[in-house]
């Protein structure tokens, strides 16, 4: 089964030839990812372990991409994300951080009506492990198995994901869901693909405090979910946000706390772990 | 990033909004004339400026410079007063509430609009509360402003008004890459709905295409301020533990789990996905100028090699002849080679963070 | 059957308490259409042949319409438009002429990628006789059957319709694309509804000069199109347009002629007749 | 609405687009200094102004100002020169073609760019034109510059300038309801690229928003514009049957119809939807002043009252006295009525349009 991609889907890398665009590059490759091409205007013609560069996604096309990663300067980010959704690409990895909110709100949307799946910005991607990775996550630290992971984090994802390896708890797939207040994919979008792939048998969720995406999770569990889910919560000491004022305050209504969205969760039969390392723990109460 | 009051006007003249007339004075001096009765407001980064003595009303000039320098030398909530607006005093016959913001969850911008402004806005019931979604690939046309107008209670020439100040509010809101605009209240002020405040906040991510906006510091200490221009995430907290770790999330978590421990951690700070010598070393300035009593750095090393942030700590510890308990935690590529420089430093080192957790809570005799 | 609107489709104008809305609405009423709410701001609580008026579309949707018909001055159109799909409305026709050129290629470029189907600006509508009637065809003309009619003139289809129906041929559906240089159908698209239609058996293009919509239509009848297909055009005497010079010559290279439209529809097996009233004798050699 | 060239260069340079220094004269003491050599171009509303001589180059401000007068007083395929645009002259080391339009078929602007330009674009081979259809709801971003500067062999500052130059060019085709903007040469001259000349069409529809836009009136004759002004769709053809008709659809039928049958159309006169009587009567007064041999009305009314078309139809005959033979067609709601009307004035009438107009064929003897 896949998420999102699988173990054929044809990647390209949009600014291949910068340093974490070639690194990361290699680190695909070694992991299985198809990199078919990669994009970075001028320097068409030169090769990143192998990979062909192009000028442009319209001449990267020829490599027949689904999916492309994103990693310019957050500035840029605008124009490469359009341009590969110009031309037909499916799925769109921002990796970049510090885009511009009104950015990713004019990417987000135009990408959800259009039928085109954006993972990001500022995440570390999706992995399926034994399959194909796109993104930056470490090679290391999976496991095939059956456990499908999503976070809003990317080390934090890393520190969970090892946790749950050195348990004995394979991953079916991991997503990193990006940090950014605006996100191509939310909680509930990716239960909804959990909830259907055949692989993946339990569910980690790791949230933290702000935006009710953990709430509306917790609610579409409730309703939609049957495969065991657990969940940490980052955030529980941090002091409440101050940067939307008021304003913010009427949209969440005392919603987007750590402890709104525990209480969520524990409602919805979704237990939360106290620390990042009992994880395995915790799931192991409600799966194997 | 926050925008002053006078800040958000200048904008909201710009686009069409109105304000009442007035002008910006950093000294009582710069008030020069004014005409009939004035209102004198304290130009602050927070709210409840009103209950703390703040917004004054002067009729001579003699009166509103004297009131200008009395606000000047206030401080509201912790914040120095950076400057005063003098404007007219409108005549207020009703007020009203109108923001703009982005909704995560819907992923769009919405906006808000109530018949009960000028106060609180969590304190007015949701049924008072009209909440449009913006659909951004139609923006905000005419008839949204007929759908809210109505709603407000506005019809004719009043409804234009609002219409008008709905469609430019949200181009502002666009082309200025604003994270929120608000204006409480709206007044109704003979016949005229005018914006008599502003709350403007930029995306600061979007601050490069937004040069004539000069930089608001107030919102952060100054060790932020610094440690924020180094290119590290930092913010001060009121505990002793100082604190590095790498991702926000992975930070948050760390922050989490020494308070859970009963550990109150002197600040938040994350290195960043980034594996130099050089910025580990750096990252330790700020955490030693903020005094802490004992430093915990907490790296999951995805792809960063911990040989090298090691070499950053002792790099650090040496250089800055750190004396004081450090535990550090690291985890990936390289990990036990890094531990292994960092304990022959007199580091302790572990490799997984609940252990490196309890030690530190050893070390400082908690719970 | 239905094409793009049934006899059940619930119908609202906006700008009824016009002029031409409200006239249209009665003659509507009259030919069996569903109107079940008029919008005309300001102007809430009346009523116009009955039917309730509301101040805005949103107020409206409690009547459950799916279609609209906009009959409001030219440069309120694109706000018109926008707030019935905002709000769901599926079918958006546009009576009014003049509406400025970008703002109906936004109009019609949002409806497409969003699954809203847009008729005209600047047409008389549709009719299926019998069933129901959204738009400013005379009701006199029709008469049920199986001849499907789409136009881009306004009167010159009725002159057509007249014709068809004075010769026995009843219709199943007439459809006025719009006038307009940017309209929400054209030819293909509607041939594509034709051919599905059970209740239509042979089919009626009247074009004119100007565009390619003839020359694509036939290059999709020769492939897709079954049932008989019989043409007229207009504009063989008209000088060649001189407004979009040598720019629009190069999309063109020569289509967009009154020669080229007749000599691509007869390469299609489309006879094209010469004069409008001919064409029940051209469909007689064709169709039954 | 087509503008003259230094009208679309006006825009240019607002928004962006780099265009030679120069100024518009209507007269030649309007001339009052150049700088170096200049060309003084025609400002006409057609093509191959240079064929006819309408472009000549003047070093001196005697000689510009003589060519001025020169260029001032000729007519080119019969447009009367309205003014003359005096430029720099270019140092030009290539020619370009760049073009936005909106293409019906796609419904979508497109974008059309040529390393030959500098000639007629219909004599340049398809390959060596590059085409893009933009997406409207994605517009022009960098890519579609970087996508056809590869194609027109720029790279580097080239790219760059060429990227600038489409992207503000989308932004005035957009901004100011564009049917065309057109540059042709884009000319390198020193290491940049500049808009050498300027085609702009803006939607006629629009023009309620773009006041800053004086109506160009030189497309039209004199009776098409008087027509034009009073609400009438009007056209002036060669021939010599005056004709009235509603609709443009049917209009055009009618003229087609018309050929076919051996007459001449004088003219397109499409009365539209309107069923009043000032509205019929009035649209004779354009059709008589274009001296026509006879009158064909031919009215297929749908909901228009036929009765009230023959009362306009009499109004015209009787307040303007035409002697002309007048066949009129008039079918719809009332059409009986009408008729009796028209032929108890001795006007010739038929409920269908090819008995009407084999009438008229034996009026005028035609074949």
């Amino acid at each position: 089964m896949s998420v999102i991609i699988d173990k054929d889907t044809r990647i390209i890398v949009q600014g291949i030839t910068g340093h974490q665009g070639s690194f990361h590059t290699g680190e695909m490759l070694k992991f299985g990812a198809k990199v078919v091409a990669g994009v970075t205007p001028g320097k068409g013609g030169q090769k990143v372990h192998g990979v062909p560069v192009y000028d442009t996604v319209e001449e990267a096309m020829v490599q027949e991409p689904e999916a492309t990663m994103i990693t310019v300067p957050a500035r840029f980010v605008k124009d490469a994300a359009f341009e590969a959704m110009y031309h037909g690409i499916r799925v769109v990895y921002i990796l970049t951080e510090k885009v511009p909110l009104q950015d990713a709100l004019e990417i987000v949307s135009y990408a959800r009506t259009h039928g085109h799946v954006v993972i990001g910005p500022n995440g570390p991607g999706i992995t399926l492990p034994g399959k194909t990775k796109m993104g930056i996550m470490p090679n290391h630290i999976f496991r095939e198995g059956t456990v499908a992971v999503a976070s809003r984090s990317g080390t934090l994802t890393y520190e969970i994901v090892n946790a749950l390896t050195l348990n004995g708890y394979g991953q079916s797939v991991v997503i990193g869901l990006g940090g950014d207040r605006i996100t191509g994919l939310n909680f509930v979008d990716v239960l909804e693909l959990f909830e259907k792939d055949d692989d993946t048998e339990a569910i980690v969720l790791v949230g933290e405090i702000g935006g009710t995406a953990e709430e509306e999770a917790a609610e579409y569990i409730k309703k939609n979910v049957s495969k065991p889910v657990v969940a940490y919560i980052a955030g529980r000491s941090a002091p409440p946000g101050k940067r939307m004022g008021h304003a913010g305050a009427i949209i969440t209504r005392g919603r987007g706390t750590a402890e709104s969205k525990i209480k969520a969760f524990n409602e919805a039969g979704v237990p939360v772990a106290e620390f990042p390392w009992e994880i395995p723990q915790v799931l192991k109460k409600v799966y194997k | 990033m926050n925008l002053y009051e006078y800040q958000g006007k200048a904008l909201f003249r710009k686009y069409g909004v109105p304000t009442p007339e007035g002008f910006v004075a950093f000294k009582p001096e710069e008030i020069q004339e004014i005409k009939g009765e004035v209102v004198v407001k304290a130009q602050v980064l927070t709210g409840g400026r009103g209950k703390s003595g703040g917004v004054k009303f002067a009729s001579t000039l003699d009166e509103a410079r004297e009131k200008a320098r009395e606000i000047l030398a206030m401080e509201i909530k912790g914040h120095k007063v950076h400057a005063v607006l003098v404007e007219e005093k409108l005549k207020i016959e009703k007020e009203y509430y109108l923001s703009i913001l982005i909704d995560r969850s819907t992923r769009s911008p919405l906006i808000m609009a109530s018949p009960e402004g000028g106060v609180e806005i969590e304190s007015v019931p949701d049924e008072k509360i009209f909440k449009y979604v913006v659909n951004p690939e139609i923006g905000v046309q005419p008839f949204v402003g007929r759908i809210l107008s109505k709603k407000m209670g506005f019809s004719g020439d009043l409804a234009k008004q609002f219409t008008k100040i709905l469609m430019n509010l949200y181009r502002l809101f666009r082309e200025y890459d604003a994270e929120l605009v608000e204006i409480n209240p709206l007044v109704l002020s003979e016949g005229k709905l005018i914006a008599a405040d502003s709350k403007v906040v930029i995306d600061t991510d979007s601050l490069y295409r937004h040069t004539d906006l000069e930089e608001n510091a107030e919102e952060k200490t100054p060790l932020e301020l610094e440690a924020n221009r180094a290119g590290y995430a930092f913010v001060e907290l009121d505990g002793d533990i100082g604190v590095i770790a790498n991702g926000a999330g992975l930070t948050m978590a760390t922050l989490d789990t020494l308070l859970l421990y009963g550990l109150k951690p002197r600040n938040f700070l994350d290195l960043g996905g980034t594996d130099s010598v050089d910025i580990t070393k750096n990252a330790f300035t700020y955490v030693l100028k903020a005094n802490p009593k004992a430093i915990l750095v907490n790296i999951f090393g995805g792809v960063t090699k911990c040989d090298t942030v090691a070499r950053g700590i002792i790099a650090a510890k040496k250089e800055f002849g750190i004396e004081l308990p450090m535990v550090v935690r690291l985890s990936g590529v390289h990990e036990e080679e890094g531990r292994k420089m960092l304990e022959e430093e007199g580091i302790h080192a572990f490799g997984d963070m609940r252990h490196a957790i309890e030690k530190l809570r050893d070390i400082m005799g908690g719970s």
